[in-house]
């Protein structure tokens, strides 16, 4: 953690983000224009601030700091290279999780605040949905580790030198997957902000820099879960022939439009079974998956 | 960290988590009690990573977070007035309440700085994940079994007091509520 | 030549009706926002009818700066023009202080009203009492056709009472301008025929890729408007048969998938009995088991081997399945009839995608308008809207002519 | 510089803050919330005295872990109480729920 990382991360969550917006217009619709992102993003930005209809100025005004700052600090557990490491901290993944545990109250105060009925049903949709994604999120990241028996991203990665996670534990990542979807507000979980359905849901209501804001913070929570997902089930920057950088680009900008094409491909769930799968099925399976983790770990790699 | 990073860090969490537990009391709207709880319980987990053990500072962000957000749920379903604008004072006997809070203060307070610790000098680096693990999974295997089996129970019991019919099954009494005048 | 994805605009009407007035509003590079907050284009109609000017100005007012209006088309063909109306709006807003007041939904914070103090009401689901928010989705809400009004009552997210009006006045409907021109008798035989059948086949499409956008399932969204592009053309010969059907072929599958049928099984269900009493007709009979359709009579449609289709259930997701099959057979007969010669058969009364057209109205809408409010209640907030979609309302109330 | 004094001044005053809000507030959730700070208080005794008093020794997470999932046991039976008054009584208002009779 040299002192330039503060700054490396931040140029890397900015051009992260633009990056994911033009791979979310190649997914969408196959009409790339970089430069339309830049300006609209711009004419966002200079439109006046809307004020809040609901009760709470507070909570709305500070749910888009507070959902850019989780965004930001989930991005700054990913180890990228082996120079780059991010903020190597040996409670990386459990920092990675809290990071994202706090995505749950910026989107609750977004709806709180803005005050329509439909803004706060996308709000508290938001919970129920994070309530029950909660635990396998959390869980697999420790069962992910415990092979390298370290909770530091970069030893994770440095564990998969042989065969990455996703073959040793192929049901950790169909836990990991969907769940860091949801966290990321991408399509087929996109149950808060619903475009025609909740008429833009928990975010409707905001205008200028608040709504320039979100959606920075939503493209590098995107890049951050799918790095994270790279790091811990595709090997991190592992790879034959091509520089290590090269590699963790190549994979998370793989597992970014994989994510955004079942987007495309699935219609949205409903909250109701997606709940009962979520309670029913992905938490056993998450207590499961760290059994499973136990044992391998002890045949396979101690 | 050093002693002055552990200062920088100290000194201004601790003070916002003061206050902000204790506008969690003073505030009308409820839902803004439940984050407000949330941000003190989750800068507490700062105080922690600045007194160096980050473990546990990095558990404490991420349990609270989840917590407050139940609690902020609940609040907004069982309470009458969840967004705060109709004013009602929800406390009783604020007086009396402070007059306690202060006097346990000034109590422990006194006990605190009184006494003199053993071994105030820092000597070794906190421990690290590795030695809470062993440590969890040697010495205090069984007080841990017992930690995680009172969840357990604690899980059943919530469950069945809250499940529709109460513990035994019968259904809530007709029905009608039961208001202070009784009438039905 | 970079082509620009595509900019969020406040559509008046909404895409369903554009499409029918002949405008692909995608090819000008538009869609709808969810918000007038989230837009910066106001894409309206050279008139609007004076139900829809105050929404109208309400929704411009929220549009923040740049904001422009760009005029596609005028597919309601009366009533006031759209700058007058917002230049109107404007003067009379110079002086009154400006309510912060999101007309494009309407829907004002309902938690916070007067009997917020006891809790009434019946138990919701889990026995537990909660107080209700109501919700009124606006005639420019991006849920609803333009123009329909509905009016809700959330118990937590499930519906606990809800009341659609159909709020503009029918001078011609929007929604089939070609159907109701057949109606009206100015075209021969064969040429009623095709121009009918496209017709039909365009509305369904066009509600497919409503509901699709409705339910978030870009996929079948995307293969609706393929079949929508390749519909939308001037001359009839110069439309690509083969592209569309193959599209709407690709969309029948889906509705009948797993996943769309998950949504829609079971859920504002009309009985064949019931749809009879109300008098329901087009695809909502159809599909609950009435086999009632104008085309049966004609001889014109007998000979190109013409037979309706039903369904029993009765379900939103039989009635998406009437609609897809009967948008490939349209297909099929206006393909069949281009070419055929057909006997000069006398006039009968004409079937608009919405049921049959008699002497300027379509009996049995305003029953359906009336009816789904109340087949919605107990759902919760995503299915209720799907199954209201399911009807495929016409907010056209017909005024006694 | 922060000695153990110190931390524990500060987790004194946290308890205070905690009694002040359990005994002040008329409502059950409200009561809850006081009693998690309390236990917030807990937790930083025991991670004042990890650091300064014994730092090596490992034991003092145990604590604190265990007044975590004290807390979450505290928080779910408090919150199926709430549940079981709401649901017979219509109201979380502790002054109403004074009788026991049925």
């Amino acid at each position: 953690m040299s002192n330039w990382t503060p700054f490396a991360i931040l140029a890397l969550a900015l051009g992260g983000a633009w990056a994911v917006a033009c791979v979310e217009q190649a997914v969408a619709g196959g009409r790339v224009a970089p430069a339309h992102v830049l300006r609209r993003a711009a004419a966002q930005i200079d439109q006046p601030l809307a004020v809040p209809a609901g009760r709470d100025a507070w909570l709305y005004h500070l749910a888009p700091p507070l959902l850019l700052v989780a965004a930001v600090v989930a991005l700054a557990t990913v180890p990228w290279a082996p120079g780059f490491r991010g903020v190597d901290l040996s409670t990386g993944a459990i920092l990675f999780s809290a990071a994202l545990a706090y995505v749950t109250p910026s989107v609750f105060m977004a709806g709180w605040g803005a005050g329509g009925p439909l803004a706060v049903l996308g709000g508290f949709r938001f919970i129920a949905l994070m309530l029950g994604f909660a635990m396998p999120l959390a869980m697999v990241v420790t069962a992910v580790a415990a092979p390298a028996e370290s909770l530091r991203p970069a030893a994770i990665v440095e564990v998969q030198h042989a065969v990455p996670m996703v073959i040793v534990q192929p049901f950790a990542a169909a836990l990991f997957v969907p769940a860091a979807m949801a966290v990321a507000l991408l399509a087929p979980f996109d149950l808060a902000d619903a475009t025609t359905e909740l008429e833009g849901g928990a975010f409707s209501r905001y205008t200028g820099l608040h709504a320039g804001l979100i959606a920075l913070a939503r493209k590098i929570l995107v890049l951050a879960v799918a790095g994270m997902t790279a790091a811990l089930f595709l090997a991190g920057w592992q790879g034959p022939l091509l520089p290590p950088a090269i590699w963790m680009a190549l994979k998370t900008g793989a597992v970014v439009a994989g994510m955004l094409w079942a987007g495309r491909r699935l219609p949205r769930f409903e909250l109701e079974r997606l709940l009962v799968v979520a309670w029913i099925v992905a938490i056993p399976a998450a207590i499961g998956v760290i059994v499973l983790a136990g044992l391998i770990t002890l045949l396979f790699y101690r | 960290m050093s002693d002055l990073a552990t200062a920088l860090v100290f000194w201004p969490s601790a003070a916002i988590m003061l206050v902000t537990g204790l506008y969690v009391f003073r505030t009308r709207s409820m839902a803004r009690a439940g984050l407000l709880l949330l941000a003190s319980l989750g800068i507490e987990g700062l105080v922690f990573l600045s007194l160096a053990s980050e473990f546990l500072g990095v558990l404490q962000l991420l349990m609270m977070s989840g917590e407050m957000v139940i609690m902020v749920f609940f609040m907004v379903m069982f309470m009458a007035d969840p967004g705060g604008l109709m004013g009602m004072d929800m406390t009783h006997d604020k007086r009396r309440s402070a007059a306690v809070a202060a006097g346990v203060a000034a109590a422990l307070g006194a006990v605190a700085v009184a006494t003199d610790w053993p071994g105030t000098v820092v000597t070794g680096a906190a421990p690290d994940i590795e030695q809470i693990g062993f440590e969890v999974m040697g010495r205090s295997m069984l007080s841990f079994l017992f930690a995680g089996m009172t969840i357990l129970f604690a899980m059943v019991g919530g469950i069945l007091l809250a499940k529709h019919g109460g513990r035994l099954g019968i259904p809530a009494p007709a029905g009608e509520p039961r208001d202070e005048e009784g009438a039905p | 030549m970079v082509v620009r994805p595509l900019r969020p605009a406040v559509l008046v009407p909404d895409e369903q009706a554009w499409t029918m007035a002949g405008v692909d509003v995608q090819a000008a590079g538009f869609e709808a926002a969810a918000t007038p907050a989230a837009a910066s284009v106001l894409a309206g109609p050279e008139r609007i009818p004076e139900e829809l000017a105050s929404a109208v100005g309400e929704a411009w007012e929220l549009i923040c700066e740049p904001r422009r209006v760009e005029v596609l088309g005028d597919p309601f063909a009366a009533g006031m023009p759209l700058l007058e109306a917002l230049k109107e709006r404007h003067g009379e807003h110079a002086g009154m202080d400006h309510d912060e007041h999101a007309g494009m939904g309407h829907d004002h914070a309902g938690m916070d009203h007067g009997d917020m103090m006891e809790i009434t009401g019946e138990p919701s689901r889990d026995g537990l009492v909660m107080e209700a928010a109501d919700v009124a989705l606006g005639p420019l809400s991006p849920a609803l056709p333009t123009g329909l009004v509905a009016e809700l009552s959330l118990d937590g997210d499930v519906v606990a009472s809800c009341r659609v009006r159909a709020t503009l006045e029918a001078r011609r409907d929007a929604l089939a301008p070609r159907a109701w021109a057949a109606a009206t008798g100015d075209l021969i035989a064969g040429e009623r025929i095709v121009a009918v059948e496209l017709e039909r086949a365009l509305s369904h499409a066009a509600w497919l890729r409503r509901s699709a956008q409705l339910l978030g399932w870009p996929l079948l969204a995307d293969r609706a408007g393929e079949a929508v592009a390749a519909l939308v053309a001037e001359a009839p010969e110069s439309i690509a048969f083969d592209a569309a059907r193959c599209a709407l072929e690709v969309s029948r599958r889906l509705v009948e998938s797993r996943a769309f049928r998950s949504r829609t099984a079971g859920r504002a269900v009309v009985d064949a009995a019931g749809a009879r009493a109300l008098g329901l007709t087009g695809p909502i009979a159809r599909a609950s088991g009435v086999p009632e359709d104008a085309r049966s009579q004609d001889a014109a449609y007998a000979g190109l081997g013409f037979e309706p289709v039903t369904r029993e259930a009765g379900d939103a997701a039989a009635r998406a399945e009437v609609r897809a099959e009967e948008a490939v057979a349209a297909v099929d007969l206006a393909q069949a009839a281009l070419g055929a010669d057909l006997p000069a058969a006398r006039r009968s009364t004409v079937e608009g995608p919405r049921g049959p057209i008699r002497h300027g109205t379509t009996p049995g809408a305003a029953e359906a308008v009336a009816l789904a409010g109340g087949l919605v209640i107990g759902l919760e907030w995503s299915a209720a809207l799907a199954a209201l979609a399911s009807f495929d309302l016409s907010p056209w109330s017909v005024s006694a002519r | 510089m922060i000695s153990l004094p110190v931390v524990l001044a500060t987790a004194a005053l946290l308890f205070a803050v905690g009694v002040y809000g359990a005994l002040s507030q008329t409502n059950a959730i409200m009561v809850i919330m006081g009693i998690e700070l309390m236990l917030g208080a807990a937790m930083l005794n025991a991670v004042g005295f990890m650091r300064y008093a014994w730092p090596d020794a490992a034991s003092g997470a145990f604590f604190v872990l265990v007044v975590m999932t004290l807390m979450a046991v505290e928080a779910t039976v408090g919150f199926a109480l709430v549940i079981a008054a709401f649901r017979n009584r219509r109201t979380a208002e502790l002054d109403d729920l004074t009788e026991l009779r049925g």
